[in-house]
């Protein structure tokens, strides 16, 4: 290509020229979301480096203790160190967060175009779309975990699963909304073939819903695990998640709240970031929205 | 603060009345009972260690439908809290030659549909029963005959004699011979009984029954308990209230806040970690039942490596401590005793032998060093962990690290139960769905004894789940069901003892007490393995 | 032409706006919207306030109207005096007492400025509702009679009828019974005829005309079409950028514009005049369309329906070089025979010619090849450019799917870009850099790096600002006679139409109802609907580019 | 409309064909075993295999998925593996305290919510806007079973003015329903209030900007009756749209809230059957929450012409 865009106008290519309002002003709220969703991460990638304890290792003396200068804040019915624990968590935790929403997304994104595009396939498509989202996605995620055994990829795949669906008509309706769009019809006019409208042209479209979806996707799936955790059918106990620290740690809920205190803490705060940003995506991407607020 | 709450208190108690009394006239309306007097109906609620599923206590193991078993049901036979068989149903006499067991059904007792409990009903009941338990397998492999000769009287003739034959006829646990009528116990010992009529001191009443969330029992108003004071499942069965409501809660806290503001009056497990919640009421006793309690155990499938060789197996068992596995387990030392006896210590037949390791905090090293001499070739050691069983998730997390200290290549796999339940039928190699070592809870009553504790059977694909082919075991279980005194007994069940540790058909990790919490209220409760409900009354 | 020619010398001074200068909330240093803003408008007067998109007309009457968007514009400065008050120092409380019954407003979109979940009846009532106490029957035979005066016909239906249920010109006609029920000193119309269709146009100015007679009331009329003004203004305001540029008289404006900017504005407006027909040398069709036919059938098998014949036996042919204008109303179908005819929807029935081959029938995949004989450029400039590729990118994508070498397409693009008349750097920038005009230019070098035999507009110039639409128009005619290129000219606008086509087909009802030249069509319609368009036309008898009476007529 | 009705039921067969072919299918290619719940601990391989034949587990699967199809389609849903119980019945004995729960939490939530949103939306921007949002975003940030554990604490056992746990009936009075309902319903509607009202709010600021809103302010109307007259109800189809699809989520929430404070529920029902994997139960209960949700979802588009005359079907 002739010229090289600038950075802003890469930022321009992925969010569409509605996008990024000029004289946008951003508030504490994200600034803040993104330093404690950086902090979270940054603990997580240095997990082991700033754990003092081995998050595994377990010692029947000393079950429950309260924090100390060995535990800073205190073991758990293990005896192993909390904190250690919840910075490890923070680690599976993002893991099945970020793994189910590029998951979801991909394979959402995919049918979601097929689906859009060609009229034979999408009315059986979303057929088998209607009917994944008729099926309650919290039983459905508990029963395929019971049954293909609590690793981390079946809460993956069971969060999935049930989100697919959902990017699927997301993306369907901006392709559906797009194909109308006169630069489009410009597209076929100028002989361009439907895989190539479907990918340069609608393609780019989905980007910006799909980050936000995705935002969102994280954070729910990294509370489906929390709530599948709580049922009995989470990841193994030895492996640390948030969600299991806090099953694990739900029936000394009044003894020892620290059990549940600190990565329902953790938990809260990651998905309160990851919303934070979401809405803050959502309301800069959303060209409705934009138009009343100038 | 306080005075608010007092206040709230009081507040509270005046709503709760005036609910009590709409509630009670709703009640009144709905079924006519109007003649008695509300006020007085006694109801316990008691909430069980599990949810009520199976009510067919003959077809599965699960304590609760024994328990259940035992409110509506009745035997024949009950071990007291000395291990002494005594009547209960019926008295009996045997034959000089030990062969012919006759049993005398006592008067009075009826099925509550009214019709006389009957000697067809025991002949069919114990028939059925024989299907199903191990123990009942045995007697019927040496019987002759057992046939009802008149109303009453019941003729067991065996080919050889059968010295624990009234032990296990009356022994509390796993599988009790109920009595069913004959029309019920004649159906298949593989499918579950539709019609729940029993002779016991309690009647189940089918309408309020809600599968694993509540259970409802009448008072048996016909039900004529036998003379004497009640030593647990014998003696005399005298109901003192009107109802008995079993509940479930999921969540153990929910559980404690419940008899703790009185909504509830019983629990028969309270988690130990949980009881300091417990205690600062005044309201509340906490207390053990019986001082058996449960024994923990592991298991090696004897099909696979690394676990088909005897040595890997010492190994394995060497590295383990009990104290480590009940400190995290149960972790007050007040509930949990270090024992090496595999009957359990506290019985008849305990014997330590062999299990110096074991109740000396492991041998590290020594697991080391005869890993080492056995070849170990760092084949994975398939451990099963269930996530949602509580009483059963720590000891894999703690032999899981024990072993990799010792150098084995653990792959614990996390799984819920009723996988765990399934996956250990299998006999696949553990790569491919089987597996080489788990962990469970036994009752003490459950395993006292070489007739009926399931891991000594030697007979390899028959044999329980990790299936050993050990004949010498088997020698050994013969010779115990020959011995027809205590002493031979005690000596035969000490050489098992001995040679448990030395092949490690299974590794006894200690013995742990679940204390159950009740409300002051409840008076007469009666020490038992099994939480009874009779001789129970509640003062208000 | 007759202007209006009264005077307001003794009338009352319905609203005085001093100054009023209008800011970009939060952002003092920022150009203000409105630059100290002066008008007054008089009792029965009609003042006209003319300007471009962007010049600040909607704003000053959202200023009077105190609804100027909260928190992102604001007053500054100034003074608007009505009744002795000062309307942008009332309170919230005060000004909406204000609202309705003395200073009443109507807006662009019928369609929109209707709450379409609301009966019309109860939409016009709660005016009276919220300003007047009257008993229900009282009320009713009000609503009644101001649908009367606004000659709506079965009033007591439409009383009941939900917004979605009535024509754009039912709409406006309710927008205006609900502004006038009160009888307000004072009416702000803003752009209310803008999306109407000529004939509707006409009917709804002739209405202000008549209430604002019969009530005295004061109207300030906000348009863009000079057409408009010359019809019912007393007095005209020319906006741009914030500023009144230029008031006058109507007369005395159009004929003796004083502004340079008013000139331009002026001469940007296309004749009614049409350009003659050239007769010429026998030249090579390069689209013809016959029989062609397009039914959709809104029914399911569950409910019948009629189908909707969206166009009709449309037959025509275009020659190289020429230009083939279809002028028709909303819903004439006119856009169906365009999108027809570039196969963006299928036809039912009929055949297209292009280049030699027929269209209408092939597949899409046998039609690719075949695309670069004819292109397209679309109405609204701001969504027929890919707003995530750079102005390059979309040139070439054309040449790159006709296999053509990369490196040359963009040399190519580049030459393209001077031809429309844009800068060589456009090439690496993105479409919302520009204006709308420029956009449209680089659509139009889009369609032309296909070198295509024939171009379709539809409605090509209609989004455009006059003076832009101008420039356009201007580009269209350079390139056909550069490239002889056939244009298929789509649109609603008679005077744009006379400007370029050689011939004009009339559409009605999906139906061609006139095809002649443009001269013939324009000046001797034939059709009665073609006759009833031309009358509908405003200001026809005006030539403004001349500050004239148009000497034909 | 009627015409309508009829099409959107016949366009639920091949959804709920295909959702009961993929519970079947999924329930039985993976691992687990009735059998072994029933028999408990001591049983031989053995004895599981009688079991399981008089189970009719060992039939081949499409022999299972014909009968249990022949059983639906004769209003059958089958009897519980492991209780022998009709599934109906216990379905029966467990949807009404789910369903009183979950209507009262439905009806808080709009209580709560709408208002909340209309006036994060007329509010835009100031501290009454951004508090709602907050408790909006908040409201999805905490774990259910957290948010319940903090209820109780605090107003069962710090504050006592509520029991702890139970289900009683409306009918046994109401203040026993509400006293033990209010809670769960509160824990229960923190998330769906956070849902409705942001989606309120969004529904609410696009409407806004309508210029039939600008037409309203242009009357003199009050500023009350230009929100809840003329904006709500264009506002609400996506409101509506919302809450129907929320209910998938309530489905989520009841399951985790029944266990807290231990109602009998068919949420705790379905937890327990897919742990003891009871198949007629999960079959049955995905395909009847599946079934209501489509349902739903057809009373909730079916109220769009209620709120939207343009709204035909």
């Amino acid at each position: 290509m002739a010229a090289t865009p600038e950075p802003a106008a890469r930022l321009q290519w992925l969010f569409g020229a509605v996008a990024l309002p000029r004289g946008w002003r951003m508030g504490a709220g994200p600034i803040i979301a993104a330093a404690v969703l950086g902090l979270i991460v940054l603990a997580a990638i240095f997990a082991p480096l700033i754990s003092p304890h081995d998050p595994m290792t377990m010692d029947a003396l000393q079950r429950l203790k309260g924090p100390s200068d060995t535990y800073l804040l205190g073991t758990d019915a293990y005896g192993r160190d909390l904190y250690s624990r919840v910075v490890t968590g923070a680690r599976v935790s993002l893991f099945i967060g970020i793994g189910a929403a590029f998951v979801s997304v991909l394979i959402g994104l995919m049918i979601g175009l097929v689906s859009g595009f060609f009229r034979l396939a999408d009315a059986v498509i979303m057929r088998i779309m209607d009917s994944l989202m008729a099926i309650p996605s919290i039983l459905l995620a508990i029963a395929l975990v019971a049954l293909n055994g609590p690793s981390i990829w079946s809460v993956i795949i069971a969060i999935t699963i049930p989100e697919i669906p959902r990017v699927v008509r997301l993306v369907r309706s901006v392709v559906l909304s797009v194909r109308e769009e006169p630069y489009v019809e410009a597209a076929i006019a100028l002989g361009s073939s439907m895989p190539k409208i479907l990918w340069q042209h609608l393609m780019p479209n989905t980007l910006a819903p799909l980050i936000v979806q995705a935002t969102y996707i994280c954070a729910s799936a990294i509370l489906t695990e929390a709530i599948l955790s709580f049922l009995g059918a989470g990841v193994s106990t030895e492996i640390p998640t948030w969600g299991n620290i806090m099953a694990e740690g739900r029936i000394y809920f009044q003894l020892k709240p620290s059990l549940i205190f600190w990565p329902g803490l953790m938990l809260s705060l990651c998905i309160l970031s990851i919303n934070l940003l979401g809405d803050t995506a959502r309301d800069l991407l959303d060209p409705r929205l934009k138009k009343r607020e100038g | 603060m306080l005075r608010i709450r007092e206040t709230l208190n009081q507040f509270r108690g005046h709503t709760r009345g005036a609910v009590t009394g709409i509630m009670a006239a709703a009640l009144l309306a709905g079924t006519g009972m109007a003649t008695q007097a509300l006020a007085q109906e006694k109801t316990i609620t008691a909430v069980m260690h599990s949810g009520l599923r199976v009510l067919d206590p003959i077809i599965t193991t699960a304590h609760i439908s024994r328990n259940h078993g035992y409110m509506i049901y009745d035997v024949l036979v009950a071990v007291d809290e000395n291990f002494e068989p005594q009547p209960q149903m019926a008295d009996w006499t045997i034959s000089d030659d030990n062969l012919t067991y006759t049993f005398t059904l006592r008067d009075g007792l009826k099925f509550h549909d009214g019709e006389p409990v009957t000697a067809a009903d025991a002949v069919a009941s114990l028939q059925r029963w024989g299907k199903r338990d191990s123990g009942g397998q045995l007697i019927f492999d040496v019987t002759e005959s057992l046939e009802a000769t008149d109303d009453k009287t019941i003729v067991w003739t065996l080919k050889e004699p059968f010295p624990a034959l009234l032990d296990t006829v009356g022994k509390q646990s796993a599988l009790p011979p109920f009595i069913m009528p004959e029309r019920v116990a004649s159906g298949s010992a593989d499918e579950a009984v539709t019609d729940y009529t029993g002779s016991g001191p309690f009647i189940f009443v089918e309408e309020e029954y809600q599968p694993g969330v509540s259970v409802t029992y009448r008072k048996n108003e016909d039900y004529v308990p036998r003379e004497g004071a009640p030593s647990w499942m014998a003696g005399g069965k005298e109901v003192k209230v009107d109802t008995v409501r079993w509940v479930t809660m999921p969540d153990a806290q929910t559980a404690i806040n419940a008899l703790l503001s009185g909504e509830i009056d019983y629990i028969e497990q309270v988690q130990i970690d949980l009881l300091p919640l417990l205690e600062a009421s005044e309201d509340v006793v906490v207390e053990t039942r019986d001082d058996l309690g449960y024994q923990t155990i592991g298991r090696m499938n004897f099909k696979h490596p690394p676990f088909d060789n005897q040595k890997i197996r010492q190994a394995a068992q060497m590295a383990l401590s009990q104290e480590d596995v009940l400190a995290t387990l149960i972790g007050n030392p007040q509930y949990y005793k270090v024992c090496g006896a595999i009957f359990g210590c506290g019985t008849p037949l305990a014997d330590e032998t062999g299990s110096e390791t074991l109740t000396s905090g492991g041998d590290i090293e020594g697991a080391k060093k005869l890993l080492e001499e056995a070849g170990y070739d760092n084949t994975p050691v398939v451990l099963m962990q269930p996530t949602d069983v509580v009483s059963l998730t720590a000891q894999p997390v703690v032999a899981a690290q024990a072993l990799r200290q010792a150098g084995f290549n653990v792959d614990m796999q996390a799984m819920d139960w009723q996988t765990l339940v399934t996956r250990r039928a299998s006999q696949a190699k553990p790569s491919e769905g089987g597996w080489n070592l788990f962990f469970t809870n036994w009752m003490v009553p459950e395993i006292n004894s070489p007739l009926i504790s399931p891991m000594l059977n030697g007979r390899g694909d028959d044999a329980w789940f990790g299936w050993p082919e050990d004949q010498k075991i088997e020698d050994l279980r013969a010779e115990f069901i020959k011995a027809d005194t205590p002493e031979k007994q005690k000596e035969v069940a000490s050489r098992i003892q001995a040679h448990n540790m030395e092949n490690v058909l299974y590794i006894p990790l200690g013995q742990y007490i679940m204390p159950q919490a009740r409300s002051t209220k409840l008076t007469g409760m009666i020490a038992s393995p099994v939480p009874v409900f009779w001789n129970v009354d509640k003062v208000e | 032409m007759k202007f209006k020619n009264r005077t307001f010398d003794d009338a009352e001074t319905v609203l005085d706006i001093r100054n009023l200068t209008v800011k970009l909330a939060g952002n003092e240093t920022a150009e203000p919207v409105l630059d100290r803003v002066s008008l007054k408008i008089r009792a029965g007067e009609t003042a006209c306030l003319v300007g471009e998109s962007g010049s600040g007309k909607s704003v000053t009457s959202l200023s009077v109207m105190g609804l100027l968007p909260k928190g992102s514009l604001v007053a500054t400065g100034g003074t608007i005096d009505m009744d002795g008050k000062d309307l942008l120092t009332l309170s919230p409380q005060a000004m909406r007492e204000m609202r309705a019954r003395r200073i009443s407003m109507i807006f662009q979109e019928p369609m929109t400025a209707l709450n379409p979940v609301m009966r019309v009846g109860d939409q016009i009532e709660e005016v009276l509702d919220t300003h007047a106490r009257l008993p229900g029957a009282e009320k009713r035979r009000r609503v009644l009679d101001i649908m009367d005066q606004v000659h709506l016909p079965e009033v007591e239906r439409i009383y009941r009828s939900y917004p979605h249920q009535l024509s754009g010109g039912q709409r406006q006609r309710i927008m205006i019974a609900m502004a006038l029920i009160l009888e307000p000193k004072l009416l702000i119309a803003d752009e209310p005829t803008t999306a109407l269709d000529v004939t509707t146009q006409q009917q709804i100015l002739s209405l202000i005309g008549e209430l604002q007679e019969k009530h005295g009331t004061a109207v300030l009329f906000i348009t863009h079409d000079m057409g408009v003004v010359a019809e019912i203004a007393d007095t005209v305001h020319v906006m741009r950028l914030g500023r009144i540029v230029e008031q006058a008289p109507v007369e005395t404006l159009l004929r003796h514009p004083q502004k340079d900017y008013t000139k331009k504005l002026l001469e940007a407006v296309p004749s009614l005049t049409p350009r003659p027909y050239q007769t010429g040398e026998e030249r090579e069709t390069v689209l013809r369309v016959s029989g062609l036919q397009k039914i959709y059938s809104t029914g399911t098998i569950f409910v019948r329906r009629e189908p909707t014949r969206a166009a009709t036996d449309v037959a025509f042919a275009v020659e190289r070089g020429r230009t083939l204008g279809i002028v028709g109303e909303s819903g004439s179908g006119k856009s169906t025979v365009a999108r027809c005819i570039m196969r963006l929807i299928d036809p039912t029935a009929g055949e297209v010619r292009v280049a030699g081959k027929e269209i209408a029938t092939l597949s899409r995949r046998e039609l690719r090849p075949l695309r670069k004989h004819i292109q397209i450029v679309f109405q609204d400039p701001f969504r027929s450019l890919n707003p995530r590729w750079t102005i390059g990118r979309s040139l070439i994508e054309g040449p790159l799917n006709l296999g053509e070498d990369k490196r040359k397409s963009l040399a190519r693009a580049a030459e393209l870009l001077a031809l429309v008349g844009l800068p060589e750097d456009a090439i690496g920038r993105y479409p919302h850099q520009f204006s709308g005009g420029q956009r449209q230019r680089v659509a139009i070098a889009r369609a032309i790096a296909m070198e295509p035999d024939v171009l379709v507009a539809d409605e090509a110039v209609s989004a455009l600002d006059v003076s832009v639409q101008a420039q356009v128009l201007e580009l269209l005619d350079s390139l056909q006679k550069k490239l002889g290129i056939a244009i298929l000219f789509i649109t609603h606008d008679l005077r744009v139409a006379a400007q370029i086509c050689d011939e004009v087909v009339v559409m009605q009802h999906g139906r061609i109802v006139e095809h002649d030249t443009a001269w013939n069509v324009l000046s001797n319609p034939q059709h009665a609907y073609t006759r009833s368009l031309i009358e509908a036309a405003p200001g026809r008898f005006w030539d403004f580019a001349n500050f004239r009476e148009l000497r034909s007529a | 409309m009627l015409g309508y009705i009829i099409r959107r039921i016949l366009a639920v067969i091949p959804v709920m064909v295909i959702v009961a072919v993929f519970v079947f299918l999924l329930l039985r290619l993976t691992p687990g075993d009735p059998a072994a719940i029933i028999a408990g601990d001591m049983a031989t391989p053995a004895q599981l295999e009688r079991i399981r034949t008089s189970l009719g587990l060992n039939d081949p699967l499409h022999v299972q998925f014909i009968t249990w199809v022949g059983l639906l389609l004769q209003g059958e849903l089958g009897t519980s593996l492991i209780s022998n119980t009709p599934v109906t019945s216990m379905i029966g004995q467990r949807i009404w305290p789910t369903f009183n729960i979950a209507v009262l939490t439905i009806v808080l939530s709009v209580l709560i919510a709408v208002p909340m949103g209309v006036l994060a939306a007329w509010r835009h921007r100031t501290w009454a806007d951004y508090a709602v949002m907050a408790f909006s975003v908040l409201g999805f940030s905490i774990p259910v079973f957290v948010i319940g554990y903090i209820f109780i604490q605090v107003f069962s056992l710090e504050l006592r003015w509520l029991p702890v746990q139970g289900y009683k009936a409306p009918s046994e009075g109401l203040w026993a329903f509400l006293s033990r309902a209010i809670l769960p319903c509160l824990t229960l509607a923190t998330i769906y209030v956070a849902l409705i009202a942001r989606m309120t709010r969004a529904s609410m600021l696009e409407v806004l900007g309508e210029d039939y809103i600008r037409t309203a302010r242009a009357k003199g109307v009050a500023e009350q009756i230009v929100l809840f007259r003329h904006a709500l109800r264009n506002a609400a189809v996506p409101i509506m749209t919302i809450i129907g699809t929320g209910f998938a989520l309530l489905i989520g929430g009841v399951v985790v809230t029944e266990s807290v404070f231990n109602i009998p529920g068919i949420g705790r029902l379905t937890v327990d059957a897919v742990l003891a994997r009871d198949y007629p139960v999960i079959q049955a209960m995905i395909l009847l929450t599946s079934a209501l949700y489509v349902f739903i979802n057809l009373v909730i588009d079916l109220s769009y012409t209620f709120f939207d005359p343009r709204i035909r079907y």
